[in-house]
């Protein structure tokens, strides 16, 4: 897909009117990702309920790609479990890194798939898995992002 | 006047529109068959050997220092030391003189719209010895006033670093007012010339500073050549900064004496073939002239910064007067991140950069994270001016903001 | 196996013997041509771009990074830091590891028989840092024993800094077993392969050292390319080098954080075209195959010292063994001094250097002032060979000892 | 002159048969004089009387043309002035920098000026100028010479 396009039919939307974005009342996992390079920066916050992710929501500010991709990230996760997020999170960093590529795969990251270009554009693949690296790390070490 | 952008085949083989020529420029067919030609005929290891090819290959390099020496308006040619780049250049002056010459107490002045090659290795400097970084700070037209420099730099300052052409706003800084300020309270002076070198003669004299540091890939040269330019007595008492060979006079296993500047300051064989290129480059400037490089860039900026005025959404830092801008337009876009707006240029083959410049103090300064920056040079034309701004003109609806 | 030689044009445009390798060697049509396709097809400034040409100039120098690392047997990608040669990678691990792991009272450990670049900045650690150089010697052959290097490498060596093969006495030294060794005494080993890498398979996980350091321009790459081999942990551990642009993560005005490997250790822009030139260079190496090189150096070594041994008043330093060399046959001529055979040479034609080549230590053990040094690579031939005895047995007759 | 030639007709005379190569007893100025790159290395010793050069002698080692070169710079200012002889090494110095041409100041300089053609060869200058530089250097200081 040419980048006009992707920004035409995918990010804009979710860029110009995000439905995750905005302040999370007492979250139980905060933390921030930053890309220095870029000057993303985001905070990603979680709510769990029962090991399962039942909100998430991100403040912050970066270019369209990287705030459409947390705000796709978060229609994809919430409902999920955190081992199934975590899963999730590398089946799109390995589509982003060209690795995964089998239709099965993608079909379970649903619109989130719609970046799978990026891979073609290095210098936009920080942006767009900002937010999939800082959830999957808060899952993961959830010691560093205490709410 | 001949047709220059013919020399240049990666602007003739496509519809590429190169507007990132701050971070570096393009090279001619002359600057690379300059290079080529050195190692098709006298390629050797220059400075040790008694045989032709030899004494060829330092007739070349030195015959390049030469050339160096003339084009920042004849100093000698043992006060150039070839080095990689600017950044390398700033860094030996950090270390030999810097490190040997700024104490606790001291200051060291820099402006805020440093590069980071110009920052870091006095943050290095302050940082070890205990010394304090002074910044000055410019107005919103880019301008460092009497007023701040006088009164940031006083008795106490041991150095005063500064560039000669923001790689932001494209402002030319009273360097020579600085020099002659900071002379007087002691001080000595390093200029950053990485972005004047390619568009404005430069006369180190009439700078009056100690060091000027430049690069020769933003003047057409190939990447990996710069230099050093240090006043004779200013070098001849600073100790080496790297060690090896060609710079020693003699050898003990515990024990060694330096040779002659500007030898004592370049360890190791020596990067001939690109001095070569960078003496072709500044033949070719000179074919060029600065009179027609700032006429054509100003023209060009002119158009670029009028047809921009004409977008309500963009927001340019730096001056007013297209005459003050070194072919540098940096702009943010309401609602748009830089990174978007280089992307989607990209998408119309136009080359732009967007990020921090290296020189976050001064993006934390005027308040952007981030900015996109078009930099012109006299090889673009006005057709890719208008193009440029046509494509620029769209990106807003690309990004769903509507027409 | 196709002539290899016809690819270096200086070789066939006249009749010069080039017998100078070990100082430079020469670079065939593919590397020079690599470096102009970078500058006319992908030219722009790596790693800051979002646009194509920048994206390609990365990739560009990024394989490039990735062909050296495997080059030197597999390694890390972000293990190898480009710097301009040797001499500036081993500086760079004196200022960087040396100056903050060296103690008073420690020890530093290399052999006599060290280039100037692989001693001086450890000169400079010692002194800066009140340690002490301890050297160890090779026997008339060449070969430093078992006993001499577990002998002189104890509890207080912070550092051993080896040449891999000396560019005097061609010999190659027993780097894996000193390295085994020096790290069970809990030192840290730097190779100096600047010899090597021209002439064999280098593996630096084999060969068990920490740091590993060459330049392009002895393996017919571009000069003003070199890299450094280092171990992932130590390179995270040591603090950057030379600071500026690239080499960060955040930039305040007083602190700076670095950005990860390697970036960390190449501030400001980097040298892209010559890195394309030395990657080319490796694929040449690679096409050759070091099985032809060593097998053709070695063919013409003994030609050349079988026919050295036939003059009396001619002594060659370092092994008897023709297949210790490595191509560099070094000597002298009763009578004459090297200054005098050189330049009589030269008006033979043939290239060979004289001097003291960058290793007065090892000059002043072997009690030779000067030598002159014969060194050869895959593209000489034997018809050179056999000229440059010829014309070399004519030496003393010019000086005026009779027939 | 091609350098072979140049070898056999003039240097190899001095430097295998040298005139004024030895220790000299009790000389007034004695300088040592090197070239770290080449590792030629003289001892050179004046005798004054009047205020002319009495002797010249030298000690030391180094390649063909330098050993020559103080050879025949002895041979032409024994009986010279002090002014004379610095005057002499200037013209010497001028001819092999390519800066003195013209025949008279060369005929000054006798068999020396044929060491004119090392003008031509840059590595070899600071063999031929050594033994000169040195004495000018000693006359002109003679606080730095005291034999
Ligand atoms: C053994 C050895 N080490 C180091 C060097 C220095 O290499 P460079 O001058 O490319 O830095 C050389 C060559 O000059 C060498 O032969
Ligand atoms: C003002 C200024 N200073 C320094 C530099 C650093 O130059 P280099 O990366 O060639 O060392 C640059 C360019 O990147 C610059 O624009």
């Amino acid at each position: 897909m040419e980048l006009k396009q992707l920004y035409r039919e995918i990010v804009n939307e979710h860029n110009l009117h995000p439905v995750h974005k905005g302040k999370m009342e007492a979250p139980d996992l905060v933390l921030r990702g930053v890309n220095p390079s870029c000057g993303d920066d985001i905070t990603l916050s979680l709510k769990i309920v029962d090991g399962k992710i039942a909100d998430a929501m991100y403040e912050g500010s970066g270019c369209a790609i990287s705030q459409a991709s947390v705000d796709m990230m978060a229609d994809q996760v919430i409902g999920r479990t955190k081992e199934d997020a975590i899963k999730l999170a590398g089946t799109f960093m390995g589509m982003i890194k060209g690795e995964v590529t089998d239709e099965a795969s993608l079909e379970e990251l649903d619109e989130a798939a719609a970046l799978q270009d990026v891979a073609h554009m290095p210098a936009r693949v920080k942006c767009a898995v900002l937010g999939w690296h800082t959830m999957q790390e808060m899952l993961e070490n959830p010691e560093k992002a205490q709410g | 006047m001949r047709d220059f952008r013919q020399d240049f085949d990666i602007l003739n083989s496509g519809d590429y529109i190169y507007f990132d020529n701050a971070a570096t420029s393009q090279r001619p067919r002359q600057v690379l068959e300059a290079v080529s030609d050195f190692y098709k005929t006298a390629n050797a290891n220059p400075l040790r050997g008694l045989y032709d090819w030899s004494v060829a290959a330092t007739d070349a390099y030195e015959s390049a220092r030469s050339k160096v020496a003339d084009f920042l308006g004849g100093v000698k040619s043992e006060e150039i030391i070839f080095t990689r780049n600017t950044t390398e250049s700033i860094n030996l002056v950090a270390y030999s003189y810097g490190m040997d010459n700024v104490n606790e107490g001291d200051e060291i002045v820099v402006t805020v719209m440093e590069h980071h090659s110009n920052l870091l290795p006095w943050q290095m400097v302050a940082k070890k010895k205990g010394a304090t970084l002074v910044f000055l700070e410019p107005d919103e037209e880019g301008v460092i006033s009497e007023e701040e420099y006088t009164s940031k730099i006083t008795d106490k300052t041991k150095i005063v670093a500064i560039g000669h052409v923001s790689n932001v706003m494209g402002i030319t800084n009273p360097v020579a007012e600085i020099a002659e300020y900071a002379h007087s309270k002691g001080a000595v002076v390093l200029c950053d010339g990485a972005q004047s070198t390619p568009h404005m003669a430069v006369n180190v004299k009439e700078l009056g500073v100690d060091f000027f540091a430049f690069s020769g890939h933003k003047m057409m040269a190939p990447m990996g050549i710069g230099a050093l330019y240090g006043k004779k007595a200013l070098l001849e008492k600073m100790n080496p900064f790297l060690t090896g060979g060609e710079m020693i006079e003699y050898v003990t296993r515990t024990d060694a004496t330096y040779a002659e500047l500007p030898h004592k300051f370049e360890a190791g064989t020596v990067n001939a073939g690109d001095a070569v290129g960078l003496a072709a480059a500044i033949d070719y400037i000179r074919e060029v002239g600065f009179d027609y490089i700032e006429e054509k860039e100003r023209k060009l900026t002119k158009l670029l910064m009028d047809g921009m005025a004409k977008m309500p959404y963009i927001k340019i830092y730096g001056s007013k007067d297209y005459t003050k801008h070194c072919g540098i337009v940096t702009f943010t876009m309401d609602g748009v991140h830089p990174h978007d707006i280089s992307s989607v240029l990209n998408d119309d083959h136009v080359c732009v950069r967007a990020g921090h410049h290296c020189a976050q103090p001064l993006m934390q300064f005027i308040g952007a994270g981030s900015t996109a920056r078009a930099s012109l040079y006299f090889y673009n034309t006005e057709e890719e001016v208008e193009r440029f701004l046509e494509k620029l003109s769209g990106v807003r609806e690309v990004m769903g903001y509507g027409a």
